[in-house]
């Protein structure tokens, strides 16, 4: 089995040194070696996946050299987040087309980069090797951020890197305490952490550091700003991917279920209740489906974080809310994923002979974030609502609040939709690979998480087919529809101030929160630019005033020279040999 | 005092005189004069200490060591009066030359 | 380890390892400037020879063994070059990187004025530094410490500029009075307890010291602190480094990654580990300051760093913090801290080097200095922008690059030794360096040069062929390699950080 | 053996008559190989007398007093060593360019100078030693009238100073024999019983033979005839000469101990010594010209030497294994390194100032632009004497300076320690400020003086003897023990 390790491994890093190194040789060879190498690349992640068929049967490797001591390992938690990894990351790479997509091999190569660091925080069972792939995904997600290399997609960059790198800090920190405490192995760190001393610094840093990737408000402000930037294929990873490393992350280090963490549980909560809610208006005010998207994705994860804050404060509750995370983030990875991409699909196909199955498949897709019966939202809304069990926010009851969020997605995605769908088509008919693939994925979300509930992810229970259950997944989206409904109506006959009825994103420009930060930080360093000069004025008049008194005051040298001028008069001389010579005298006498 | 004693005290009189002279003269020639002065002074001491230590057989090796002394003297004074003629002679040439 | 366990050899290969570099210094003096391959070949001999030699060391004495040669300088004190662990390490850095710029340098230098002094210099300068890794004691240590302080002045007025001129005379009025102050501190500390030999651990004879007369054995200590800090470039000693930055490029690199700063920071290990002991140096509290004085530097670096335009000067602001690293790791009491703060050794000196030959590659082969002019330039020369963003990673810590290594290695020791807010420093340096290299990454990568500029490819296809002659290239992606090499085996036997754990369990016994 | 004493003196002396008569050519010939036979003789008496111990022999029939009696100890043959070395190479350098020797009487005053500078070192009483000297100073003087016109009012002054040093020097000799009715200094110091008349005889003698030697404030001489002697006089002056009366001065207070208010006196005189290396070398920083800032440098140094009273004389009275004691044999070993250092570094130093000067026709620093890149080999040689006089390691002088630090701390007098380091530093800002110089490098080729050529030789022979100062550096504990044969203090441990 090691021997599978080593090619999951290797096959995607390989890959990029190929495509870098034939990038440097001769034009004609590079050219055509690249165009292959981009064509064959999505093979690179399917050991990957055959390791995540084979789960816990694939055993552990060991590799003691490798960086401070590798170890891997396809646990529970992992194996359905590897699977979804292998299938988005594989998708993404068959989207990207040599040819049609700009610089298509430097997209694959770091979507293969990223592929490699997000499936190893998946199957990290070191904290180093943990880090070590975390931090290779969110480098070479900075590359996916900034491919276009757009004026948008550079500042989408900026903020996302300085997040990001901030973020790695905050988990440096947090990591080396736990690993200090004797958590290097990813299975003892939650028991670690629960008996630590610096437990509530080791909490405190951990949600911050994965709080970025998990875009947990108010740390989601890059989100808004990448996804639309970034190519589809690399949107679709970032968020139905890489966010969930930031999961894992909360889900492999916070003591879930060893110790009871009430306040810290709670202000997750909220947080992410925050995120759940304050995301849809922002999102509505959007005039780019990619960022209403987003803003789903943050809506999404909200919903997610909700889980973790209840698993840190209730014990009794983690186990259940662990596997509802896992199996909800198994479902929101595809069915967003399936989302993003079918942007682009939408934009290449919406006009040709598969326009019908494009629009059958983004619905779907739509449908399932948005929880409604059957799809696979369903599952994991249940799931998730099954775990909460009693757990309250601020006196109400999550299991009564979390459908809403539902609501709120419908209405999302129906303004995503409807923004798509009126939105430019490309010039050129799509391709047939992109097409397919993206079926596979649509399907596959729907199918894989209703296959995964119960075998890989130990759920008590799936949604039956009662009315009941029917019911209770489908009113909220029922609900989100009326109200979309309602808001097509009013803006369409006028009733609605225009800011409303036809939002051009310029009231809240993607990234909210971030606007004052942004001008925050711009003022701050003017201010400090204002010191800085101040403080060179005050120098240069103190260094005027010196010079001015040591221009008036004779240096040591200046006396030595004068002084040893006058001795070489004889007289002077003389007159000193013979006050040597009494002294001398007079000293010795004495 | 004995006459030893007079010599001794003349001789270290002569002999801060001289020294006293050349160190603070600017003029060559006096401080070769001054020079010798100096010499004779120190000279004379060192007779005077062989003289005090056996008025009736003065030391042999002090005097061998005067008479040494005498000679060096002289010929440094030679080599002094030289040198003195052709600085002064240099600095005339160097004012006429300026004038 | 008491030194009667230690099977001590006499031999004579560690000064033949001097000799290696040495003999290419005096023979290259004679040689006219156009005997280009002559001085080549020893340059590349003697550089090739001292990498032989301590590949070819490092198991036996890993293995226990001491090789030592004596000679009496005065009675009573020896001229003692010992190979043991610590001096191979640092003596293996200096070996490979010499290696590595000298390559660079010929190409560096290829049709200069004054090839002939140049490498005559540099290569006592390599002499120097060996000497520094393989003293076995302070006299030995000061006398190579010094003759590296001279060496190096005729490499950094190299260009003979006014600047040139200048900044080699800061350069030398500061790390000659270092020099003083180190005589200082040394012949005080022989006066007090005789000849210092050093010693894993420390050595019995100051442990007494510091028993008895504790105060004096802290000033003693901190004059020779001080004295070596000027080399460390301890804040506020540092004021130097900025100004050599006129050197030319290849001698930046050495200056940088293994002969003059290291000198310092290795003489601060050799001080705290094998002269004081790390548990007599905390008992006397002097090592409390010293953590102080590297955070403080390690901080102040970064921020000055952040507001240079040059190149040059950005990276030098950046070796004043990460130099600091070492420092720090070997103030605080514990195995993890000092491996750490010893592996950045050769850590920094990879990644280092790495930047200063990418610096020195963008400066001859497009002419630019600034960081302002960078924009654009990874399109031209992708192989010297993809180690430039190599080692800029590895400088921020982010794994797998060497620097992270070390961080890691330093956080969590500074846990164990209970000042768990180092971390905090760390973290906010690591802030700091991605900070001032992420820029210049994303210029190199992602911006457009301006307009008018010549060298500029809209599409790789435009591409020259070669970015950039071969001798200049190479050592860049080789140390590139390394530095990543260094970060990815680390846990491999024999790689720079077992070595380093060895040394640092040495030292506590 | 005791021919080898005669023939140190008599040699130079003999060739010195033969020299002078014999035509400009010739005479050079001959001087030269009796320099190098000189040189080789004196390596031969050190080897004698560190391997069998010290010398005597008797010049004439005539027996001590009266006689010329002649010894060799440790120290004469550590002097008359690096008198033999350092004339041998100055020699080799002389013989490169007549306008180097300034004249056709160069060798045979030069030789004169060698035999005086020998006897002085090998006199074995008071008053030979007097006669010595004055043979050292006449010849110095001589030598300095060689540099022309310039050089003569300095040459004249010098010549005032040296025989008034001499005649302080004969009043004190005259002194102790009044009291002790020898002139032998080791039975002087048997018959002593210390009193005000010893004092003043001995501080008599060292303020005679610190104006030779040009203790601060005493120096306003050296300097003008340094500078103005030739190229191949002036490291002669400046290495050799001014260690004869330096010589006499250890010799003395060595010989002469238990004089109460000794201590007091040494210490004056070490404070002097202390303020000139700073005063000094402050000096030297601002000279524009490289000979007299090269001269200022020996001002400076000299100053050093003089730190060996202060931390010998307490050790001379105390009982051996005293800390005392100890301090008193480093300090003395730290001189004598000092004193070697400073003769190879310092002719070594004089001698690539004056092919410099020669070949650019000036010694003004702002004419020797561009000489790192066209005279490499000088440069060198100044930038590794200025290193050796630096103290800096490796070199000789830096086992001098360790040592007398060493000494300083063990004699309880740390206060020398700051102007040990300190001067070293400043004696290096002053080298940089030459090489500084030499370094610059105008924009324009033709901004830059027309070289005249220079002899090969005028360009070894210094190189030689400046890496031969560093190089001592690393193996220094033979001509450390030599010192210590018959040595009051006795050796180190």
């Amino acid at each position: 089995m090691s021997a599978l390790w080593v090619v999951a491994v290797l096959a995607p890093v390989t890959t990029v040194l190929l495509l870098a190194v034939v990038g440097l040789g001769p034009r004609e060879v590079s050219a055509r070696g690249r165009t292959t190498l981009v064509r064959w690349a999505p093979l690179a992640v399917l050991p990957a996946g055959l390791l995540a068929l084979a789960g816990p049967r694939a055993g552990a490797v060991d590799v003691p050299w490798l960086v401070l001591g590798t170890r891997l390992e396809v646990d529970e938690l992992g194996r359905p987040l590897l699977l979804l990894a292998v299938l988005l990351y594989g998708v993404a790479l068959v989207a990207v087309r040599p040819g049609r997509t700009t610089r298509a091999p430097v997209l694959s190569g770091f979507l293969l980069m990223s592929f490699v660091g997000n499936a190893g925080v998946f199957v990290a069972a070191d904290t180093v090797t943990f880090y070590l792939c975390f931090t290779v995904m969110s480098l070479a997600a900075y590359g996916l951020v900034v491919h276009e290399n757009t004026a948008s997609a550079r500042r989408a960059g900026r903020v996302y890197i300085v997040l990001a790198v901030a973020s790695e800090m905050f988990i440096l920190a947090g990591l080396l305490l736990v690993v200090q405490e004797g958590g290097l192995l990813v299975a003892d760190a939650a028991d670690v952490v629960a008996g630590s001393e610096a437990r509530g610094v080791i909490v405190l840093l951990l949600l911050l550091g994965f709080g970025v990737k998990a875009g947990t408000v108010p740390l989601h402000v890059w989100l808004p700003l990448a996804h639309p930037a970034a190519p589809p294929a690399a949107s679709a990873v970032l968020s139905g991917a890489m966010l969930k490393a930031g999961l894992v992350g909360w889900l492999r280090y916070l003591p879930l279920g060893e110790v009871a963490m009430p306040g810290w549980g709670a202000t997750l909560v909220v947080l992410a209740v925050l995120g759940a809610f304050l995301a849809v208006p922002a999102g509505l005010l959007q005039a780019d489906p990619k960022v209403a998207l987003a803003y789903s994705s943050i809506s999404q994860m909200g919903f997610l974080s909700v889980l973790v804050g209840v698993a840190l404060a209730r014990p009794d509750l983690a186990e259940a809310c662990v596997v509802a995370a896992v199996l909800y983030a198994v479902h929101h990875g595809l069915a967003k994923g399936a989302l993003f991409l079918g942007v682009g699909v939408w934009r290449a196909h919406g006009a040709g002979p598969a326009r019908p199955w494009v629009l059958v498949g983004l619905g779907v897709a739509a449908l399932a974030v948005a929880g409604a019966p059957l799809s696979s939202g369903a599952v994991a809304k249940y799931a998730a609502k099954q775990s909460v069990g009693s757990a309250t926010v601020l006196g109400v009851d999550l299991a009564l609040l979390l459908p809403l969020v539902g609501t709120g997605s419908t209405l999302l995605l129906a303004r995503g939709g409807w923004l798509l769908l009126r939105g430019r088509r490309d010039e050129r008919p799509g391709d047939l690979a992109t097409l397919v693939a993206w079926s596979v994925l649509v399907v596959g979300g729907i199918t894989l998480t209703w296959l995964l509930a119960g075998r890989w992810v130990p759920v008590e229970s799936v949604p039956g087919l009662e009315p009941v259950t029917l019911w209770d997944a489908a009113w909220p989206v029922l609900l989100g529809l009326g109200l979309a409904g309602l808001g097509w109506w009013l803006s369409a006959r006028e009733r609605l101030p225009a800011w409303a009825a036809h939002p051009d994103g310029r009231l809240l420009p993607p990234g909210d929160l971030l606007v004052p930060e942004e001008a925050m930080v711009r003022r701050l360093l003017h201010l400090e630019r204002r010191v800085e000069v101040a403080v060179a004025r005050a120098r240069q008049v103190l260094g005027r005033a010196g010079l001015f008194v040591a221009d008036r005051s004779p240096s040591p040298t200046t006396l030595a020279a004068t002084g040893d001028a006058g001795l070489a008069r004889w007289q002077v001389s003389g007159a000193v040999l013979l006050a040597v010579l009494l002294l001398v005298l007079a000293v010795g006498a004495w | 005092m004995t006459d030893g004693d007079v010599f001794l005290l003349l001789g270290v009189g002569l002999a801060v005189l001289g020294t006293v002279r050349l160190v603070l003269t600017g003029d060559h020639l006096r401080r070769v004069v001054a020079l010798n002065v100096a010499g004779s002074g120190v000279l004379m001491v060192l007779v005077a200490v062989a003289y005090r230590s056996n008025p009736e057989e003065p030391d042999s090796v002090l005097h061998a060591l005067v008479l040494t002394g005498i000679v060096i003297t002289v010929s440094v004074t030679g080599l002094a009066l030289a040198m003195v003629r052709r600085v002064e002679r240099d600095e005339q040439d160097r004012q006429a030359s300026h004038e | 380890m008491t030194p009667g366990e230690v099977p001590v050899q006499n031999d004579l290969v560690p000064l033949v390892m001097l000799l290696a570099s040495l003999t290419p210094a005096v023979l290259i003096f004679f040689l006219r400037e156009e005997q280009v391959r002559l001085r080549t070949v020893l340059n590349l001999g003697g550089a090739l020879a001292k990498v032989g030699l301590v590949i070819w060391l490092v198991p036996p004495v890993v293995g226990g063994t001491r090789l030592e040669w004596r000679s009496t300088l005065v009675p009573g004190i020896d001229l003692v070059l010992r190979a043991e662990p610590l001096s191979l390490f640092f003596a293996g850095l200096s070996a490979v990187l010499w290696l590595v710029t000298t390559v660079f340098a010929i190409g560096y230098f290829e049709q200069a004025p004054h090839r002939s002094r140049f490498f005559g210099f540099f290569s006592l300068c390599v002499t120097a530094s060996t000497g520094i890794a393989l003293s076995g004691n302070w006299v030995t240590f000061l006398i190579f410490y010094e003759l590296l302080t001279l060496a190096t002045y005729p490499l950094v007025a190299h260009r003979q500029t006014p600047e040139a001129l200048a900044g080699a005379r800061t350069y030398l009025a500061y790390t000659l009075t270092g020099g003083v102050v180190l005589l200082l501190g040394v012949a005080w500390l022989t006066s007090l307890v005789g000849p210092v030999e050093f010693t894993d651990g420390g050595v019995e004879e100051v442990a007494r010291l510091a028993q008895e007369q504790p105060v004096v054995a802290t000033l003693v200590f901190g004059t020779i602190l001080t004295g070596l800090a000027v080399k460390a470039a301890l804040v506020p000693l540092h004021g130097w480094l900025p100004k050599a930055m006129v050197a030319p490029a290849p001698v930046s690199a050495l200056l940088h990654a293994v002969a003059v700063v290291k000198a310092g920071v290795f003489g601060i290990v050799r001080l705290v580990h094998h002269t004081y002991g790390p548990e007599v140096a905390q008992a006397l509290g002097v090592l409390l300051p010293l953590m102080l004085l590297a955070c403080v530097t390690i901080v102040y670096g970064s921020v000055r760093a952040l507001r240079q335009d040059s190149i040059k000067g950005r990276l030098a602001y950046s070796t004043v913090s990460q130099v600091a690293y070492v420092t720090l790791g070997v103030s605080m009491v514990s195995v993890l801290a000092t491996t750490g703060g010893v592996v950045h050794i050769v850590h920094q000196g990879l990644m280092k080097i790495t930047l200063f030959f990418c610096a020195g590659l963008f400066a001859e082969v497009l002419s630019l200095h600034k960081v302002s002019e960078l924009p654009g330039v990874g399109r031209r020369m992708p192989l010297t922008s993809a180690a430039f963003t190599v080692a800029a990673l590895g400088m921020i810590g982010l794994p797998p690059m060497a620097g992270f290594v070390s961080k890691w290695q330093l956080g969590l020791g500074s846990i164990e030794a209970g000042q768990s807010w180092v971390v905090v420093v760390l973290v906010l340096s690591s802030l700091l360096n991605a900070a001032y290299f992420l820029p210049v990454v994303y210029a190199l990568w992602l911006r457009t040069p301006e307009e008018g500029v010549q060298w500029h490819v809209e599409q790789r296809r435009e591409r020259p062929a070669v970015e950039a002659p071969k001798a200049l290239l190479l050592p860049a992606v080789v140390t590139a390699v390394l530095a990543l090499a260094a970060g990815l085996l680390a846990a491999a036997p024999y790689a720079p950080l077992d070595m380093a754990r060895f040394i640092a369990e040495l030292s506590y016994g | 053996m005791s021919d080898l004493l005669a023939a140190l003196v008599l040699v130079p002396l003999g060739a010195a008559v033969v020299t002078a008569l014999l035509p400009a050519r010739a005479a050079g010939r001959v001087g030269l190989v009796v320099a190098l036979a000189l040189g080789a003789g004196s390596v031969l008496l050190a080897l004698e007398v560190g391997s069998s111990g010290v010398l005597e022999a008797a010049l004439g029939d005539w027996s001590i007093p009266l006689g010329i009696g002649l010894r060799a100890d440790g120290l004469s043959a550590l002097m008359v060593l690096l008198t033999g070395v350092v004339g041998a190479f100055v020699s080799v350098y002389a013989s490169g360019s007549a306008a180097a020797r300034g004249g056709a009487l160069f060798w045979p005053v030069w030789l004169v100078l060698w035999a005086g500078l020998n006897a002085v070192y090998l006199a074995a009483d008071l008053f030979n030693t007097y006669v010595a000297l004055e043979l050292v100073g006449l010849g110095a003087v001589g030598l300095v009238a060689l540099g022309g016109p310039a050089a003569l009012a300095a040459a004249l002054r010098y010549l005032f100073v040296a025989v008034l040093g001499s005649l302080a020097y004969l009043l004190g000799v005259g002194l102790v024999y009044a009291e002790t009715a020898t002139l032998d200094i080791a039975t002087a110091g048997q018959r002593l019983e210390g009193g005000v008349v010893m004092v003043t005889a001995l501080s008599l003698m060292t303020v005679g033979m610190a104006l030779k030697t040009a203790l601060f404030p005493l120096h306003a001489w050296l300097p003008p005839a340094h500078s103005g002697a030739p190229a191949a006089v002036s490291p002669l002056l400046s290495a050799l000469v001014v260690k004869a009366s330096f010589y006499v001065v250890v010799r003395l207070w060595f010989g002469l101990p238990g004089a109460d208010g000794a201590m007091a006196v040494a210490t004056l005189v070490g404070v002097l010594g202390a303020v000139g290396v700073v005063w000094a070398a402050v000096v030297a920083l601002r000279q524009t010209h490289l000979k007299r800032m090269v001269a200022y440098s020996t001002v400076a140094q000299v100053g050093y030497l003089f730190l060996l009273l202060p931390l010998a004389v307490p050790g001379l009275a105390a009982p051996a294994g005293a800390a005392e004691a100890d301090a008193a044999r480093l300090a003395w070993s730290g001189v004598a390194a000092l004193v070697v250092a400073h003769g190879l570094a310092k002719s070594a130093m004089f001698m690539s100032a004056g092919t410099l000067a020669r070949a650019h026709g000036s010694d003004r620093l702002d004419d020797l632009h561009g000489a790192v890149t066209r005279m490499p080999a000088v440069a060198m040689t100044f930038a590794l004497s200025g290193v050796c006089l630096a103290g800096l390691p490796p070199t000789l002088a830096f086992v001098g300076k360790w040592q007398l630090v060493q000494a300083a701390l063990a004699a309880g007098q740390w206060w020398w320690v700051p102007v040990l380091l300190v001067g070293g530093l400043l004696t290096f800002a002053y080298t940089a400020a030459g090489l500084r110089a030499m370094f610059d490098e105008p924009q324009r080729a033709d901004e830059l003086v027309e070289l005249r050529p220079v002899a090969r030789r005028m360009v070894v022979a210094p190189l030689v003897l400046a890496v031969l100062a560093v190089a001592l550096g690393l193996r220094s504990v033979e001509l450390l023990a030599l010192v210590e044969v018959g040595s009051v203090l006795g050796s180190l441990p």
